[in-house]
């Protein structure tokens, strides 16, 4: 007989049976399940010795003191490095995602020239050639070479400066930041040397007006520190923080009074305070201060508060603290970080001045001796520049550089500034990543992560003492690139500008010996912190400074943009792991969100999460409506760092740039661009 | 063409209207099917569930279908061990439909875990603690006890009856049906319990949680009181749908009405104690909590109306309607009493699992609204066809309603 | 749920009145924990979508929230406040899971979470008040070449289980380690020799860690001071992680209270 | 018709016990074969040579580092303290230099007792125990043992499985708390 149907399903069944009496059934399933915690694409860890190299990080603006942890040689997180009295062990969360960055999807691969719409990858020793080749012709020219520096700590900035000066060129210029306004007043204006410091940890009592020291002004880590230092959790407080600002940003949230001050009026509710200083016999040893104070004069409780919209008696209150105080100090600044004037920075000199807490530090001594003045470069207006460069005021530069900035996106009125630059014969970025001025270079030469390079910093803005510090390159370069300063000094060789040096190492060890600092200790991660005082003679400009202060209105709706570190800065968009830090108030899905309180939204006819159209010098953004009470009546509020045209799909595409909508205006009196609480409107859409 | 596969002495439609129906049903599965291919393939991030909703559409289904499916041994316990003999006309169909659900929602909550390959752990490393554990076990097995409990139905197929062991081996089972009814009891009782626990213990989510006294045996014998007060009116629906579907008489009014009537009075004990309940936690436990009873709802999604119309309208209502005789013996009211009465209880697991995780606990939390997608959809789309399926192939080929012969001679 | 007992018991002092909502202590835990960015581009045509502004599908073991006194202009204040894993005395996580995945056994009190043991079912989840618990919706993807620099202290975990912080827990078995090594003990580690990402990263050290246990251990002061609170310490789960502030707003914050009810 | 039956339930019969019959087999003896696959280390390396040849210790390659942690299987680095270049006259020596020290290659030994990411064993303190109570003892054997790997689960046939640490865990008093042996 066959085997027929039944017998079959019988032997199968026989079969079946049978599996069940030997192990593979449930080897199967017990290496099935222990398969589930291996999959294949699943990424596995390496392991190795741990280790821990110092270095110092400058991803965010001011730096941070860090040590790149290290497996098996390969870095995969940062720790802060205790040793380092500028951070203090501190991280920021940029520098805290630094070793992730390293392999960004965004990085360069190497140096690349444009071609059409695309780039395409060429040699160093080429890169070099063309630009040598374009650069012969202009030596000697002033103003066909120029340059746009947006790291204002690093001695590369003398090598670049340096450089340009060789070519007989003038125009270098810093990225504005609150630094700008400053320099321009105390360098400039009030005709000061050295650099405006700030003794947070002498501290009894701080008053930071419009300053976010705590998210934007200078090194917010150590700010921080600082802070944190006097406010232990055993044992009382020996520090207030007063913060006076249109937005209950960050520092305010740890402030003990908070003062909402138009940020339009923020110089004005500074006057107010040096009036009521000078009625209680305080007064300040700078030239021109009488006049100063009779200007101080006119700024009253009263007109105060119609100018900056504060209550006579919180200004009295304000006031009364700062003269109790024993070491108080004043901090001036806008929220964002860039686009205050002179006045709201000369008046905060003079406070300091006028409480004794005026502090000036000494700029170290140059390595190049070709390179300009430091603090004269600082002072300069890149942004008045642009301006002229565009109303054909000024000639347009042949050749720009860029370096760690990225300008087309994160200037005011980025639109029109991004447009300017095209002007330039040829746009060359030195950028680490492929932000939105390297997108649209004609030459991008990558410059390495700073772990992978040899850099430093000299008193990063904001510090209290001069503080030198080094970064050496812990891990070996992801990418084909060259330090910027190294590339620069290659090409000055080229073009016999001698600039003294053949290799920025060389620099440095110079700048280290002519600073009298110990370079081992710093390439260890040790920072020079220096006690020396510069001096503090100036004199105050009270005609220009009442010119300025006439230019305060006090009405109408402005809008703040609120730098915030964790979303990333203009030269650095949000990495992916910071995506997260960033609130659905702040960012969902495609839309940006602007802050505004109740009362504003209710003026405006606009509701939570309206969908609306801010527009400012002639340009405009689209958001949606987020209200919060932490915004001033008056005041709308939107974040910085979104709406990348660049970069890599984490960012790309999410948001608006605000930057679009800051419209920039010359501070009567001084002439510097400010944008600071520019005027804006909205429109539901 | 099949005939001689169907039940003695009753007829059916053309195989080929019959194939169109499959056909129809096959749409449904095959569209849970794609979805459920996918969700393996690429893990449930397809879903609309989020870390806030981890529990959504698909326990809701699960804790309903479970519920629901409570005729199965709730029947089983009146026909076999209380020896109620009207119920014979019915049990099959309670045996089905409870087969039905049971193996329906199993087959759900391998697509819900995450990792469905470790599903088996939840038997080889089990936590004595955890309500889901006794929920496993004695789905597992209960869902056995509906196989032995189907299986003799199965073996009476006019063919497969012919052959003497099995026919034999039906017979046996059928002689020892009460036991199984009895371990079926005891096992449902059981998880319809510890699927209310499962809730009752969450101590962090103020919605569910019942302290001390509330959380034994409060929520657990409310679970199985709601069960019971539902599933055998929902086998009625089951069986008016069958019968509109048929255009055949299947089961003498008179037991649909005893059903309502058994549904009716559990309904009524449980709604006495659901309000009971309600009100205790109203007005004690939440106030302990620092929480108002206000604060348990929020906007439309998440508001009273729910509640009041799960206690009232889909509660205290079917269940007057359901012990009233006047009003239960009138076909159109038992089935509309039995459509609200399973409404409510739906809405009653469905609040208990989303509205329950909705509720934010910490002060500066907010709501999150869940909905759905389609992925959520698709597979519970394809359980309730699978259900069809299943219960068409009983109809058109086993004796699965002693009555229907006698109900339909002209 | 009768809560162990244990000889250490690891936990956080959080300053609210410190915290400046900075973010770096999110950042640092996910370097440490290896815990993938939300990858933009998956299979679309799947509804495999993961963006990182939809808070209900992104993991943060830790996560900042910002919290305010609901007062309007100019009365309005807020702060922030930092939220790990409570790492409770009696879980009510714990007790839930089917398969024992989760488990509060270990010395240190820190409630265990073990992927591969872990089904998804997300019972825990439920559980969990404070949204500590996540799931991993997606296989975790980095972007080309970022896995290369993963972490050697947290393995990654497959689409499908559910996780959530574990106090840096692999850094406690290294101060161990070290402490054996250079003749320590390893069950009475001083101050300091173990603590977390989150809180060595913290630029205004808002984030104290600790044996709360240990009178040498800076929080077991700090989490008896009269200023400390606990979050919906009326559940009774007791967390092992402390908050502290000054401000009375903030305090009623950490709990559900009836309108008229006083602050215990 | 009887007979016919009859044989059709013998044959049924048979072929139950036919196909019961193969499956045991097929289970008990073809299956394990198939699951794993026999893999050589990339070099064949000698613990003989340089253990009793040139009188190498354990530790001068397998020790712990300064943080407790353990060295395990030597890179490069401590290799290439003899082997920068080829000093003996072995084929897999010179195999070695040529295809991992000069292409500055790790060379991806398989470890036997290999245990996935989410295990985390620390050497340190299981410092008492002798090393063959886990690892294999090759310590004088001249020829790597062949590796087994389990084609499904990616595990080494010879590594231990969890309860096996639990029980020695048990019997010595030690917590068996998910953490200790988990991350």
């Amino acid at each position: 007989m066959g085997l027929d149907r039944r017998a079959f399903i019988k032997f199968v069944v026989g079969g079946a049976a049978g599996t069940l009496f030997t192990p593979i059934p449930w080897k199967l399933a017990d290496d099935a399940s222990i398969w589930s915690q291996n999959w294949s694409w699943i990424p596995r860890l390496k392991y190795g010795a741990l280790t821990a190299d110092a270095t110092y990080s400058k991803l965010c603006p001011a730096g941070c003191a860090v040590k790149v942890k290290k497996v098996a040689g390969i870095a995969y997180g940062v720790e802060g490095n205790s040793a380092n009295e500028l951070s203090k062990g501190g991280v920021c969360p940029l520098c805290a995602t630094g070793s992730q960055m390293l392999r960004s999807p965004s990085r360069v691969a190497g140096p690349m020239k444009k071609d059409g719409d695309k780039f395409k990858p060429i040699s160093w020793d080429e890169a070099e050639a063309l630009l040598a080749d374009k650069l012969k012709g202009l030596k000697g020219q002033d103003g066909k070479v120029a340059a746009i520096s947006g790291d204002l700590s690093g001695t590369a900035n003398e090598v670049l400066s340096g450089f340009l000066a060789g070519l007989g060129s003038k125009s270098y210029y810093y990225m504005p930041t609150d630094q700008t306004a400053m320099a321009k007043a105390w360098n400039g204006v009030m005709g000061g040397s050295g650099q405006i410091g700030y003794d947070l940890e002498e501290a009894d009592l701080i008053l930071c007006i419009g300053a976010d020291i705590m998210d934007a002004f200078g090194p917010v880590v150590r700010n921080q520190k600082a802070f944190a230092a006097k406010r232990p959790m055993e044992g009382d407080k020996t520090l207030t923080l007063v913060y006076a600002g249109p937005v209950r940003n960050r520092t305010a949230a740890v402030a003990d009074k908070w003062v909402a001050v138009r940020p339009d009026g923020a110089a004005a509710f500074a006057m107010g305070l040096v009036n009521l200083l000078v009625k209680s016999g305080k007064s300040a040893s700078l030239g021109g201060f009488s006049d100063f104070a009779d200007l101080a004069a006119k700024f009253g409780p009263e007109a105060v508060a119609k100018l900056s919209g504060v209550n006579p008696e919180a200004l009295k209150d304000v006031a009364k603290a700062l003269l109790v105080a024993k070491n108080p100090v004043i901090v001036v600044g806008s929220e964002s970080g860039q686009g205050a004037g002179v006045a709201l920075s000369a008046a905060g000199v003079t406070l300091n001045a006028m409480l004794g807490s005026l502090n000036v530090l000494p700029e170290f001594p140059k390595a190049v001796a070709s390179a300009p003045d430091r603090a004269g470069l600082l002072a300069k207006d890149l942004v008045g520049w642009l301006a002229a460069v565009d109303a054909g005021k000024a000639p347009a530069p042949e050749v720009l550089f860029v370096y760690e900035a990225n300008p087309a996106y994160s200037l005011p009125q980025a639109g029109n500034m991004a447009k300017t630059l095209r002007k330039a014969g040829m746009l060359v970025s030195f950028s680490t990543f492929m932000d939105e001025t390297a997108a649209m270079a004609d030459l991008v030469l990558p410059a390495p992560h700073p772990f992978e390079r040899l850099d430093d910093a000299q008193s990063p803005y904001g510090l209290g003492k001069a503080t030198y510090a080094l970064a050496t390159a812990v891990v070996a370069p992801e990418k084909d690139c060259k330090g910027t300063p190294d590339f620069i000094l290659g090409l000055s060789g080229k073009l016999g500008v001698d600039l003294g040096f053949g290799a920025f190492e060389d620099v440095l060890k110079a700048k280290v010996e002519a600073i009298g600092a110990d370079w081992d200790a710093l390439a260890g991660g040790a920072v020079h912190v220096s006690d020396k005082k510069g001096s503090a003679q100036a004199s105050l400009d009270a005609g220009a400074m009442s010119k300025a202060l006439a230019g305060i209105k006090g009405e109408g709706l402005v809008l703040i943009a609120q730098a915030h570190l964790n979303i990333g800065t203009g030269k650095l968009a949000t990495p992916p792991l910071n995506l997260p830090t960033i609130r659905e108030t702040e960012l969902y899905g495609k839309d940006v969100f602007v802050q505004m309180c109740a009362a504003t939204a209710k003026s405006l006819g606009l509701s939570e999460g309206a969908k609306v159209k801010l527009a400012a010098g002639g340009a405009d953004i689209s958001a949606r409506v987020n209200l919060s009470e932490g915004v001033m009546p008056g005041v709308v509020a939107a974040p910085l760092g979104l709406g990348r045209t660049a970069w890599d799909p984490y960012t790309k595409g999410k948001g608006d740039n605000v930057c679009k909508i800051l419209a920039v205006s010359a501070e009567p009196g001084t002439g510097l661009s400010v944008w600071a609480g520019s005027a804006v409107s909205v429109a539901k859409m | 063409m099949d005939s001689k596969l169907f039940p003695e002495g009753l007829e059916r439609c053309s195989l080929g209207k019959f194939l169109g129906w499959l056909a129809f049903i096959g749409l449904g599965l095959a569209w849970g099917a794609y979805a459920a291919g996918i969700i393996f393939w690429k893990g449930i991030g397809v879903t609309g569930l989020d870390n806030y909703f981890g529990f959504g559409l698909w326990i809701t289904f699960d804790l309903a279908v479970i519920a629901l499916g409570a005729g199965a041994f709730f029947t089983g316990f009146l026909k076999y061990i209380l020896k109620i003999d009207q119920l014979k006309n019915i049990i099959n169909l309670t045996v089905i439909v409870g087969f039905i659900c049971y193996s329906g929602a199993m087959l759900v909550l391998t697509l819900d875990i995450g990792q469905p390959i470790r599903a088996w752990f939840g038997y080889w490393h089990p936590n004595v603690h955890s309500m889901l554990t006794e929920v496993i076990f004695c789905i597992t097995c209960y869902c056995m006890v509906l196989v032995i409990e189907y299986l003799p139905l199965i073996l009476e197929q006019k063919q497969l009856n012919k052959i003497p062991f099995l026919h034999h081996l039906a017979h046996q089972m059928h002689v020892h049906m009460a036991l199984f009814a009895g371990i079926g009891t005891f096992l449902s009782t059981f998880h319809q319990g510890s699927l209310g626990g499962m809730y009752g213990v969450l101590f962090g989510r103020p919605y569910a949680f019942r302290e001390g006294f509330f959380i034994w045996p409060w929520t657990f014998f409310l679970f199985v009181l709601s069960a019971v007060g539902s599933g055998p009116v929902f086998t009625v629906l089951v069986c008016t749908f069958m019968e509109k579907l048929t255009g055949r008489k299947l089961v003498d009014f008179k037991v649909k009405a005893l059903m309502g009537k058994i549904a009716g009075t559990m309904l009524t004990v449980y709604m006495f104690f659901k309000l009971l309940d309600t009100w205790a936690w109203a007005t004690d436990v939440l106030p302990r909590m620092g929480l108002t009873f206000d604060q348990m709802f929020w906007g439309t999604v998440y508001g009273k109306w729910m509640l009041w119309t799960e206690l009232f309208l889909c509660g205290v209502i079917p269940a007057i309607m359901l012990i009233t005789p006047a009003i239960r013996n009138r076909p159109a009211l038992l089935y509309l009493a039995a459509i609200l009465d399973c409404l409510g209880i739906v809405i009653n697991r469905y609040v208990f699992t989303v509205q329950t995780i909705a509720l934010p606990v910490m002060p500066f939390d907010k709501w999150y609204v869940y909905v759905p997608n389609w992925a959520e959809w698709a597979p519970s789309v394809m359980i309730i066809a699978y259900g069809f399926l299943v219960m068409s192939l009983s109809y058109r080929y086993l004796p699965v309603f002693p009555q229907e012969k006698a109900l339909n001679s002209k | 749920m009768q809560a162990k007992e244990f000889k250490i018991r690891w936990g956080m002092v959080i300053d609210v009145d410190k915290c400046t909502g900075c973010g770096a202590c999110m950042v640092a835990c996910q370097v440490e924990n290896n815990i993938a960015p939300a990858t933009p581009e998956m299979d679309a045509w799947a509804g495999v979508t993961h963006d990182a502004s939809n808070k209900l599908r992104t993991l943060t073991w830790m996560l900042v929230y910002e919290i305010n006194n609901k007062k309007a202009f100019p009365e309005y204040e807020a702060a922030y406040m930092p939220r790990p894993c409570m790492q409770c005395s009696s879980p009510a996580c714990v007790p839930v899971c089917p398969v024992v995945a989760t488990d509060k056994n270990e010395e240190g009190g820190i409630v265990s979470q073990v992927y591969p043991r872990c089904i998804g079912c997300r019972y825990c989840m439920a559980a969990c008040p404070y949204h500590a618990r996540y799931f991993n919706w997606f296989d975790p993807t980095w972007p080309t070449g970022m896995d290369k620099g993963l972490s050697p202290s947290t393995s990654v975990r497959p689409r499908g289980v559910v996780e959530k912080c574990n106090f840096c827990h692999t850094r406690f078995q290294q101060a161990k380690d070290k402490a054996r090594q250079n003749g320590g003990d390893p069950n009475n580690l001083p101050d300091g020799a173990y603590v977390t990402a989150c809180a060595e990263v913290c630029p205004t050290g808002a984030i104290v860690f600790g044996d709360l246990n240990n009178p040498e251990h800076k929080v077991h002061e700090l989490a008896h001071s009269k200023h400390a609170f606990r979050l919906l310490e009326k559940l009774g789960l007791g967390p092992q992680v402390y908050y502290y502030s000054k401000r009375e707003w903030v305090h009623r914050l950490g709990d559900n209270y009836l309108p008229n009810e006083k602050k215990a | 018709m009887e007979e016919k039956k009859t044989t059709k339930c013998g044959g049924g019969f048979l072929a139950f016990v036919l196909g019961f019959l193969l499956s045991v087999v097929a289970g008990w003896v073809v299956f394990p074969g198939l699951l794993y696959s026999e893999l050589d280390q990339p070099i064949q390396f000698s613990h003989k040579i340089h253990t009793e040849d040139q009188g190498l210790t354990c530790d001068s390659c397998h020790f712990f580092r300064e943080d407790g942690s353990y060295q395990g299987m030597p890179t490069n680095e401590q290799c290439t303290g003899c082997h920068s270049d080829v000093i003996g006259q072995t084929p897999a020596e010179a195999k070695y230099v040529q295809e991992y020290v000069q292409k500055n290659k790790e060379v991806p030994w398989r470890n036997y007792q290999y245990q996935p990411d989410n295990v985390l064993f620390s050497h340190k303190a299981h410092e008492p125990f002798e090393c063959t109570e886990c690892h294999l003892d090759v310590a004088k054997a001249d020829k790597a043992p062949k590796y087994y790997e389990n084609k499904l689960s990616g595990y080494s046939k010879q590594t231990m499985k969890m309860w096996q640490c639990e029980r020695c865990h048990a019997e010595n008093g030690v917590s068996n708390a998910c953490h200790v042996c988990h991350k």
